[in-house]
């Protein structure tokens, strides 16, 4: 920051760069009046890692699915799902139905995982630790649950293009039933908590307002799009996996208020409803679930080279709980490589939102309306570090670090 | 000088380096009741002038490295640096792009490493534990 | 609003652009149980004609979704492919319509589409940034997601000479390069 | 009421059992050292983590002997994590750069290659002996180990 | 206000060690409560907490640690505000009767004086603030000033209406005692003054005053000085090692203090008269402990349990709640306690 | 020495005259030997009033009757009144005295180096000891026209002090103002005495005190009188000319102008204990000064947060302190017809208002002299263009924090003993009062704080990388003043003992100031 930005009237606030917004990090670069925010400039990119173009010079689409993963650690079942959706429709690969299946679970399961993480998260950003306390808590559960069915909490490596990788078998169905009415019996509790309180109330009401025009303009997508009205939901609109044998809605906040504002405490109504939405779904799916195998292909290394004959363009869609994923996909026959791989994460259109949403609020509200379009987490407040001269005395120059951090590699104490 | 009280008093700053967010939440689930590191003295700080330990997160991508560096110096000492997940311990899948210049032991000193993609938040308080042993050692090693 | 079926919509593209309409395909899948169908619509057109293409999808939906611009390189030529969604908010009945449209190496740029869509700006930046594509009329030239010191004229998507140079490629330690 | 919904429900939570568990102690030892070498001579319990269900997927292991070199393993992972060597004709696998994807163990034609339950695997160097997998033996749960009997015995869930 | 007295040498002496001693034992309780109070609030959280000690700990932690004084900050104001707010702090102590014994320098100062007293660590905080040149400490420090001064007007009402209505009584001694001395608050009891309606005014008061405490404390929902989501930190985010320290330990003590305050006002009493004890070590003994379990409520409910129950406010509506809110609510507690003087 | 002390009080006043005469004279010669005569004179009249202070402590109030055979003789033979001019200096007067002859000894050593670049210095000085000299006729008189005549003195030259960097295009409207404002309020003066002289035949305030019958028109000369006064002492509602005159004059006459509002505000209790005291049975005027008082207080402060002009800035919050003195005085107004009331807490809240004015002179010319530091470092008196300067300007920065806590009453400053001595006693004619004086001195700690962050926080700006510290003799200056106001904190209990309380009787006491002049034995 230079020292204009620091300077009176209206200076400049930075925020970010370490926070992942988008697939990236984001840095924000606030104008600010007193305490009200005139502008916002957003520097996307701030820890861009080039994925796409890692899964365009890999060996080949099963490694990319992990990279797919790792676009994001909150939605790692979206991107490989999009991804292997892409990768099936240029390959003309169908995966079996209850693959299917087991992947709308899956995707639910992240889905109450992610909006709970959200919920705790927006609890902290206005300083309500207990509520982040306890919506961490209550998350513990289905984060067990994901463990239990895909092997991890976090990272389900569950994909394969032409279905999973893991069944979900009727032994294990009580066990999820079991957390499922954990979560039903839970739910009243939850939105009380969120809706009623008063102090929730005060700080989220009104705040971070997306008009419908807006959000439509904007392209905005997800909760962030059906908050401000628009039914908008790929689960609803062009139906993918077992979605399509189910009957799913998009969840506005007028089921609850009655009418739409577009604000936060519209966006915390959808996401609480998705909650429940996404109960319902898992319930249906055990329910309906058709036998059969998970596979198209069982082999991986006949997979392989099925993959580098096959040639086409796909385009993948999975509503990710934070919006739309879309993954576009092209193959060539005879390279094992995607030719061209094109992600757009939910992010990174909501992104184009947050102006419009900061604009004449104050920096009070800036973690708590930034973080409610969930731009994947929100550390907006991860931002010391400033491009500001106050680097005072370089304490060790770079070669010198470097020197370190070498002999600290070997330097083992055992 | 004892590091008997630093040991279990410890205030973390958390670094995304182009992490995927894995690692990063996996170290807020370690904050919260179902595993409670504040029974550590552990806490989250907002600010590196505050904090005794980095939590680094990521494989340092090249607009992250003067940050890196300066947050480093920015930590008065005593400091440690653990570094949370492959990515940033060895690259992870990210290992090969346009766009990096990690592993985070290439640019800052690390301490203690914690294999995991996500490492589980238990694993996370394991790395605790070996940090705290290290820095017993240490001060027996200075003894 | 009406809504149309995909062969209708290529019908109508005909009509709007008569020459300049290239070609379209539809993929179709069924999915799970009650085989329902997946569809997507994609649809070539001639680079002159590109924003009357994309004027028509207005007309086909007001607000319509442009998820993303994807380009591929192919070697002499650029390929775009707007990836939009219409007739959303509807049960079963969204589509995505990919709009392609090709730009010979030697001419690499395409109009921007900011005024009919404000929210394209940013895949339009990136478009610019990753493949070389000079989108005309953008209103925010600047880079959106590489960093201020990425050389100039090197685009990371690109696989001929102009993809990112060589030497700003690190495998990390420890692991050979491909 | 409402209002104070929140505050009943905190004062409630005073005098019921936290949530937490206290893996490895509930407070930090005076003495980290001293305590791993009670644990270790069985005067003191560590207490255990949250316990992984049977699918979990940790440090892999390798079965050395019987691996092919066919290299399936090092053609689908996505990390690099796997090395081959080429004078034995067999793999050695970094576990600080392994996702645990566990694609490896999916593809490996005789199946030498297994997730284990292992994940406290913090060190102090990302090349120690025991993350640079070369040989695990007959492991406990590598070929030998069945496809998960799923269902059976899984823990409840732990909280109220 | 007279400090010329006689004895000076020996008065001076007695303060100085007194002073001390004082200190030392309000910055450990001090620390002990801060302790129970993260250990109640992980409690209700459900969680474990850290151990009761865990404050300690922090100290002697952030003691050992370097204290870096950044490029742009005025050095000389960014090093000596940690050192004005723990002075002013633990000034406070000496103001304040404690362990249900007269306050040390009670004789030179009354509840007025402490309503600047309390200003002062506040201002040392905000000033070094500002010293830091970053930012965040600056929107910090500017926030710090709004909130003291809201919550000083709801403040000033509560204390000058229970002096105005203890005053009513003691003006008419003879001598006249001053009603803000805490020695004739706790001998006149504002609770034996007044009727019914009084007593409504009276817990008002209380009211007004636990919320100001909270505020004070700069805890949830006051907090936005330090706001971590916000401004990371907020004031504090230049400071580090020993200047961090003692503004740590200022921030303890001045809970301590304000907490005690609350007990000097409004619950004066001692337990020993009560049950009858007569030795005084025992009943020495008996008050303090009865002190501490006073302090211990007000600590409960204005900082524990309204920090665990509520989001951080804006800085907007914290002037709202007190300038306002607040105000509004402790004139009503002044006009009831008025009219009780009245009927 | 006695001689010197029974003259004292005439030469207090002719030492400056006669020296404001010769500065033209001895500025031709050398500039330095100006300054040395500018101080010597001040010095030593400084010393004077000092001197005459111990003598009022131990023998009473001093009588000067100007061409008598005994400069105690106030009543020629053959007449029932004083005629001659009389000089008459009582506790609170000298208290007066005390204050000026220190603020002005201040000023004056500002100045040299604050107005050094520019023209027409001799001319500065001159008009800055006739200011002085209005200055000490107005507390010393013991006459109803003198203080008039006294009063001119002081208007026209502070106006032409005002006025006097012609090289600012606003000066010259602020010395407009200054002199239009005086102009009116000397008429009414003027008016006033008319009327009570028309009446009673005589001038002498002790002897009008004696006689005056509180008739209607002694109740119109009353409110003319005190229209007149608090308009220039710049009371809310009549405050508007305050801002733009204080601000522009060079820093060293703004603090000189403050003293001089203090003594229109002397002269105002002189009219009101004094001249009419016991007749003013009633509480009303008392309540008139509580009110406008309470206005002044909070209306000052909150106009004082949105200036960004430093010197506006410091005059709103001039006009708010002077507002504290209105109520402390006043409320001993409004009781002083109870002497019950007036032993519980009336004297306590007139001496709270009147030690206020000590302190307030000390601090406000102290922080009136940091904004001219500021002025004369950066050349702008706009504090948002201002920042970063306490990087450079250290000794500066210590002395407004100084004042500042002085002003905003934070213990353990002078600026506290005194507001606690008002809070102490109001509240039992009022607890709004005392809530309303702690509620102002927050928010001028507040603002004062906002100016501090702009001034001299921040990183350092590099349009100022120039600055330096300001020259030493305006470091002295403020120093003098700052060593007021820590000789004050530290020892308020023998302040308020021996200067404070005695100004207060003084006041309250309308009949020793009666005797003093007839002559009666009281
Ligand atoms: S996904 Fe796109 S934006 Fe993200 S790192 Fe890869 S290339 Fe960059
Ligand atoms: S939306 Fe955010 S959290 Fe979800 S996958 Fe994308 S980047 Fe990750
Ligand atoms: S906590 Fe979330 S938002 Fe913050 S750095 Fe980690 S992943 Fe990013
Ligand atoms: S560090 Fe940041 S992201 Fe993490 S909990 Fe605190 S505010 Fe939230
Ligand atoms: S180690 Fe794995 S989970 Fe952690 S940040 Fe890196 S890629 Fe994500
Ligand atoms: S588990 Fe995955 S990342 Fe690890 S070695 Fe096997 S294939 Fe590679
Ligand atoms: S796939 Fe299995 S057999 Fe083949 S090299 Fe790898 S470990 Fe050995
Ligand atoms: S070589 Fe072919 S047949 Fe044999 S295990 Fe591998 S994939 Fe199966």
């Amino acid at each position: 920051m230079t020292l204009e930005e620091t300077k009176k009237a209206t200076y400049t606030i930075p925020v970010g760069p370490i926070h992942p917004a988008l697939k990236e990090p984001i840095r924000l670069a606030l104008s600010v009046d007193g305490e009200e925010i005139v502008d916002v400039d957003i520097f996307a990119g701030q820890v861009h890692r080039g994925i796409e173009w890692l899964g365009m010079n890999r060996n080949n689409p099963i490694q990319s699915i992990y990279l797919a993963e790792r676009i994001c650690g909150i939605c790692n079942i979206c991107h490989p799902f999009a991804f292997v959706m892409a990768v099936e429709h240029a390959a003309g690969i169908t995966p079996p139905a209850r693959a299917e299946y087991i992947r709308t679970i899956t995707a639910e399961m992240e889905r109450i995982h992610s909006h709970l993480l959200w919920a705790g998260i927006a609890a902290h950003e206005i300083g309500f630790d207990t509520i982040f306390y306890l919506a961490w808590r209550v998350r513990e559960e289905i984060m067990d649950l994901i463990e239990y069915v895909t092997g991890n909490r976090i990272t389900k490596a569950m994909f394969q293009i032409g279905g999973v990788r893991r069944d979900i078998t009727e032994e294990q169905f009580p066990r999820i039933r079991q957390s499922l009415d954990y979560y039903k019996s839970l739910f009243g509790q939850l939105k009380r908590v969120f809706l009623d309180d008063r102090t929730i109330r005060m700080r989220t009401k009104n705040v971070g307002v997306l008009k419908r025009e807006d959000a439509l303009k904007l392209l905005t997508v997800g909760p962030t799009a059906r908050a401000s009205g628009v039914p908008k939901d790929v689960r609803q609109d062009q139906p993918y996996a077992a979605y399509a044998d189910l009957d799913i809605k998009a969840m506005t906040p007028d089921m609850v208020s009655g009418t739409v504002v577009g604000d936060v405490y519209d966006r915390i109504i959808v996401r609480l409803l998705e909650v429940k939405q996404a109960i319902e779904i898992i319930e249906q799916c055990l329910e309906k679930m058709p036998p059969g195998p998970i596979l198209a292909q069982p082999k991986t290394a006949v997979l392989l080279k099925t993959l580098t004959q096959a040639e086409g363009e796909g385009i993948g869609r999975a509503e990710a709980p934070r919006g739309e994923v879309i993954h576009y996909v092209r193959l060539e026959a005879g390279q094992s490589t995607l030719a061209t791989w094109k992600v757009r994460a939910p992010t990174y259109v909501n992104l184009m939102a947050v102006p419009t949403i900061l604009k004449g609020m104050q920096i009070a509200d800036v973690p708590i309306a930034f973080a409610s379009i969930d731009p994947c987490m929100s550390c907006t407040n991860r931002i010391v570090v400033t491009d500001r001269a106050v680097g005072r005395k370089s304490v060790v120059g770079y070669e010198e670090l470097h020197r370190l951090s070498v002999e600290k590699t070997k330097e083992l104490p055992r | 000088m004892s590091l008997k009280a630093f040991k279990r008093a410890l205030w973390v700053y958390h670094l995304n380096t182009g992490s995927c967010n894995g690692c990063d939440i996996e170290i807020l689930a370690v904050l919260t009741p179902r595993y409670d590191v504040e029974r550590f003295g552990i806490m989250l700080v907002g600010s590196p002038r505050h904090a005794d330990v980095l939590l680094v997160t990521g494989p340092v991508v090249k607009q992250m490295v003067p940050r890196v560096k300066r947050i480093y110096e920015q930590t008065p000492d005593p400091k440690l640096v653990m570094v949370v997940g492959n990515c940033g311990i060895e690259g992870g899948v990210f290992y090969e792009s346009y766009n990096l210049a990690g592993p985070v032991d290439q640019i800052i000193p690390v301490d203690v490493y914690v294999p995991g993609c996500p490492p589980r938040p238990e694993a996370i308080i394991h790395s605790v534990v070996m940090a705290w042993v290290k820095l017993e050692k240490a001060e027996q090693g200075v003894s | 609003m009406e809504l149309l079926t995909p062969e209708k919509i290529i019908d109508s593209f005909k009509t709007a652009l008569g020459d300049s309409f290239i070609d379209a395909k539809i993929y179709q899948c069924e999915v799970a149980v009650k085989k329902n169908k997946f569809r997507s619509l994609w649809v070539e057109v001639k680079k002159s004609a590109f924003r009357d293409a994309v004027d028509h999808i207005c007309h086909l939906q007001q607000y319509p979704h442009l998820a993303i611009i994807s380009s591929s390189d192919l070697g002499a030529e650029v390929e775009l492919i707007y990836h939009f969604t219409i007739y959303y908010g509807h049960h079963l009945e969204e589509l995505s319509l990919g709009l392609r449209v090709k730009l010979p190496k030697s001419d690499l740029k395409i109009p921007t589409i900011t005024d009919l869509i404000p929210g394209a700006l940013f895949t339009e930046r990136e478009t610019q940034e990753m493949m070389g594509v000079e989108v005309v009329g953008i209103p925010d030239k600047r880079r959106l997601f590489l960093p201020e010191d990425f050389p100039e004229g090197a685009y990371p998507w690109r696989k001929d000479e102009k993809g990112p140079p060589n030497d700003m490629l690190r495998v990390l330690p420890g692991r050979e390069p491909k | 009421m409402k209002m104070f919904e929140a505050a009943r429900t905190i004062l409630k939570q005073l005098f019921l059992n936290p949530a937490t568990n206290k893996f490895p102690a509930k407070y930090a030892p005076a003495s980290t050292i001293q305590f791993l070498n009670s644990v270790t001579k069985g005067e003191l319990k560590m207490i255990p983590p949250v316990p992984v269900p049977s699918k979990f997927r940790g440090k892999i292991a390798l079965n050395k002997e019987r691996c092919t070199g066919c290299r399936l393993c090092i053609e689908v992972c996505p990390t690099k994590a796997i090395e081959f060597i080429p004078e034995e004709k067999k793999v050695k696998i970094f576990v600080s750069r392994c996702c645990f994807c566990a694609q490896c163990v999916e593809i490996c034609p005789p199946k030498v290659l297994s997730m284990t339950e292992e994940f406290l695997l913090a060190t102090y160097d990302k090349y120690a002996d025991e993350l640079v997998i070369v040989d695990s033996g007959g492991l406990p749960g590598s070929v030998e180990r069945k496809e998960p009997d799923t269902g059976a015995a899984e823990k409840p869930a732990e909280q109220s | 206000m007279n400090l010329l007295g006689e004895n000076i040498w020996i008065n001076g002496v007695i303060i100085i060690v007194g002073s001390a001693v004082l200190v030392f034992i309000g910055g450990v309780f001090g620390m002990l409560y801060r302790g129970i109070d993260r250990k109640l609030v992980a409690h209700m959280q459900g969680r474990v907490g850290p151990p009761i000690v865990q404050p300690f700990r922090d100290v002697q932690k952030l003691l050992m640690k370097e204290s870096i004084i950044p490029d742009g900050a005025v050095s000389w104001l960014f090093t000596a505000a940690p050192f004005i707010c723990l002075i002013t702090s633990a000034l406070l102590l000496l103001y304040i009767p404690l362990f249900g014994l007269q306050a040390l320098l009670g004789g030179f100062g009354d509840a007025l004086l402490i309503v600047y007293l309390l200003i002062l660590p506040s201002l040392a905080f905000a000033v070094g603030g500002f010293a830091s040149s970053s930012p965040y400490a600056t929107v910090g420090a500017q926030r710090e000033m709004v909130v003291l001064m809201s919550y000083e007007f709801p403040l000033a009402v509560a204390i000058v209406s229970l002096g105005w209505r203890i005053g009513h009584v003691t003006t008419q001694l003879t001598p006249p005692a001053n009603p803000f001395m805490f020695s004739t608050i706790a001998e006149y009891p504002i609770w034996s003054l007044v009727g019914p309606l009084g007593i409504i005014g009276s817990l008002i008061l209380v009211f007004t005053l636990l919320v100001v405490t909270s505020g004070k404390g700069a805890k949830v929902p006051f907090d936005v000085a330090e706001a971590e989501t916000e401004l990371a930190g907020g004031i504090l985010v230049e400071y580090s090692g020993r200047n961090l320290c003692l503004f740590y330990l200022a921030d303890i003590i001045k809970a301590f203090a304000m907490s005690s305050l609350v007990v000097a006002l409004f619950i004066p009493y001692n337990l020993s008269p009560l049950v009858g004890i007569g030795t005084p070590v025992l009943a020495g003994i008996v008050d303090g402990l009865f002190f501490l379990v006073k302090v211990f409520a007000v600590m409960f409910i204005s900082m524990s349990v309204i920090r665990t129950a509520m989001a951080r406010f804006k800085i907007s509506q914290v002037s709202w709640v007190y300038i306002i809110a607040m105000t509004l609510i402790s004139l009503v507690g002044l006009i009831l306690i008025a009219v009780d003087l009245m009927v | 020495m006695d001689t010197l002390i029974t003259h004292s009080s005439i030469l207090i006043i002719a030492i400056p005259l006669v020296t404001a005469f010769l500065i033209p004279l001895v500025g031709m010669t050398s500039k330095k030997a100006r300054n040395a005569l500018v101080i010597v004179s001040l010095a030593f009249v400084a010393f004077l009033v000092f001197a005459l202070a111990k003598d009022i402590a131990i023998n009473g109030i001093h009588i000067y009757t100007l061409g008598a055979t005994s400069p105690d003789l106030t009543t020629p033979t053959g007449f029932m009144a004083p005629v001659r001019i009389i000089l008459e200096v009582d506790g609170m007067s000298i208290l007066m005295g005390i204050i000026w002859s220190i603020v002005s000894l201040a000023a004056a050593i500002f100045s040299f180096s604050h107005i050094a670049s520019e023209t027409g210095q001799n001319r500065f000085y001159t008009l800055l000891l006739l200011m002085v000299t209005g200055g000490f006729g107005m507390m010393f008189t013991g006459d109803l026209f003198n203080l008039f005549v006294f009063l001119e003195i002081a208007s026209i030259s502070g106006a032409a002090l005002i006025a006097f960097r012609t090289k600012f295009a606003d000066t010259q409207e602020g010395g407009f103002k200054y002199i239009v404002v005086s102009a009116i309020a000397s008429l009414m003066v003027l008016f006033a005495i008319g009327l009570l002289y028309a009446q009673y035949n005589s001038l002498n305030i002790g002897a009008l005190a004696q006689v005056i019958q509180y008739t209607t028109p002694d109740k119109i000369a009353l409110a003319l009188l005190l229209i007149a006064f608090t308009m220039k002492a710049g009371m809310v509602p009549l405050h508007l000319w305050f801002p733009d005159a204080y601000s522009v004059a060079p820093a060293s006459i703004t603090g000189m102008l403050v003293i001089t509002s203090h003594a229109c505000m002397y002269a105002a209790f002189r009219v009101c204990f004094t001249l009419y005291g016991g007749m003013l049975g009633t509480s009303v005027v008392g309540w008139i000064l509580i009110i406008f008082g309470l206005l002044s207080m909070f209306v000052g402060v909150t106009m004082a947060v949105f200036q960004k002009d430093v010197m506006r800035f410091m005059s709103y919050h001039a006009i708010s302190q002077l507002g504290y003195m209105w109520v402390g005085v006043g409320v001993g107004l409004a009781v002083l017809g109870n002497p019950a009331l007036l032993a519980t807490y009336g004297r306590d809240a007139i001496s709270g208002g009147i030690f206020h004015i000590l302190n307030h002179a000390m601090y406000k010319p102290l922080l009136f002299f940091t904004g001219g530091a500021l002025f004369y470092c950066t050349g702008t008196r706009d504090l948002t263009k201002m920042g970063g300067l306490a990087h450079k300007m250290k000794w500066t920065t210590i002395l407004y924090i100084i004042g500042t806590l002085s002003i905003s009453g934070i213990p353990p400053l002078n600026g506290f003993s005194s507001k606690i001595l008002i809070y102490e006693s109001v509240y039992q004619f009022h607890p709004i009062l005392t809530i309303t004086g702690i509620i102002v001195s927050i928010l001028t700690l507040a603002s004062f704080t906002k100016a501090f962050h702009s001034a001299f926080m921040g990183a350092e700006l590099p349009e100022y990388k120039e600055v330096k510290e300001v020259p030493r003799s305006m470091i002295i200056a403020m120093v003098i003043l700052a060593a007021g106001i820590i000789f004050i904190t530290l020892f308020p209990a023998l302040i308020v003992n021996w200067i404070i309380n005695p100004a207060a009787d003084a006041l309250i006491n309308q009949g020793a100031y009666i005797n003093a002049v007839t002559g009666a034995t009281p």
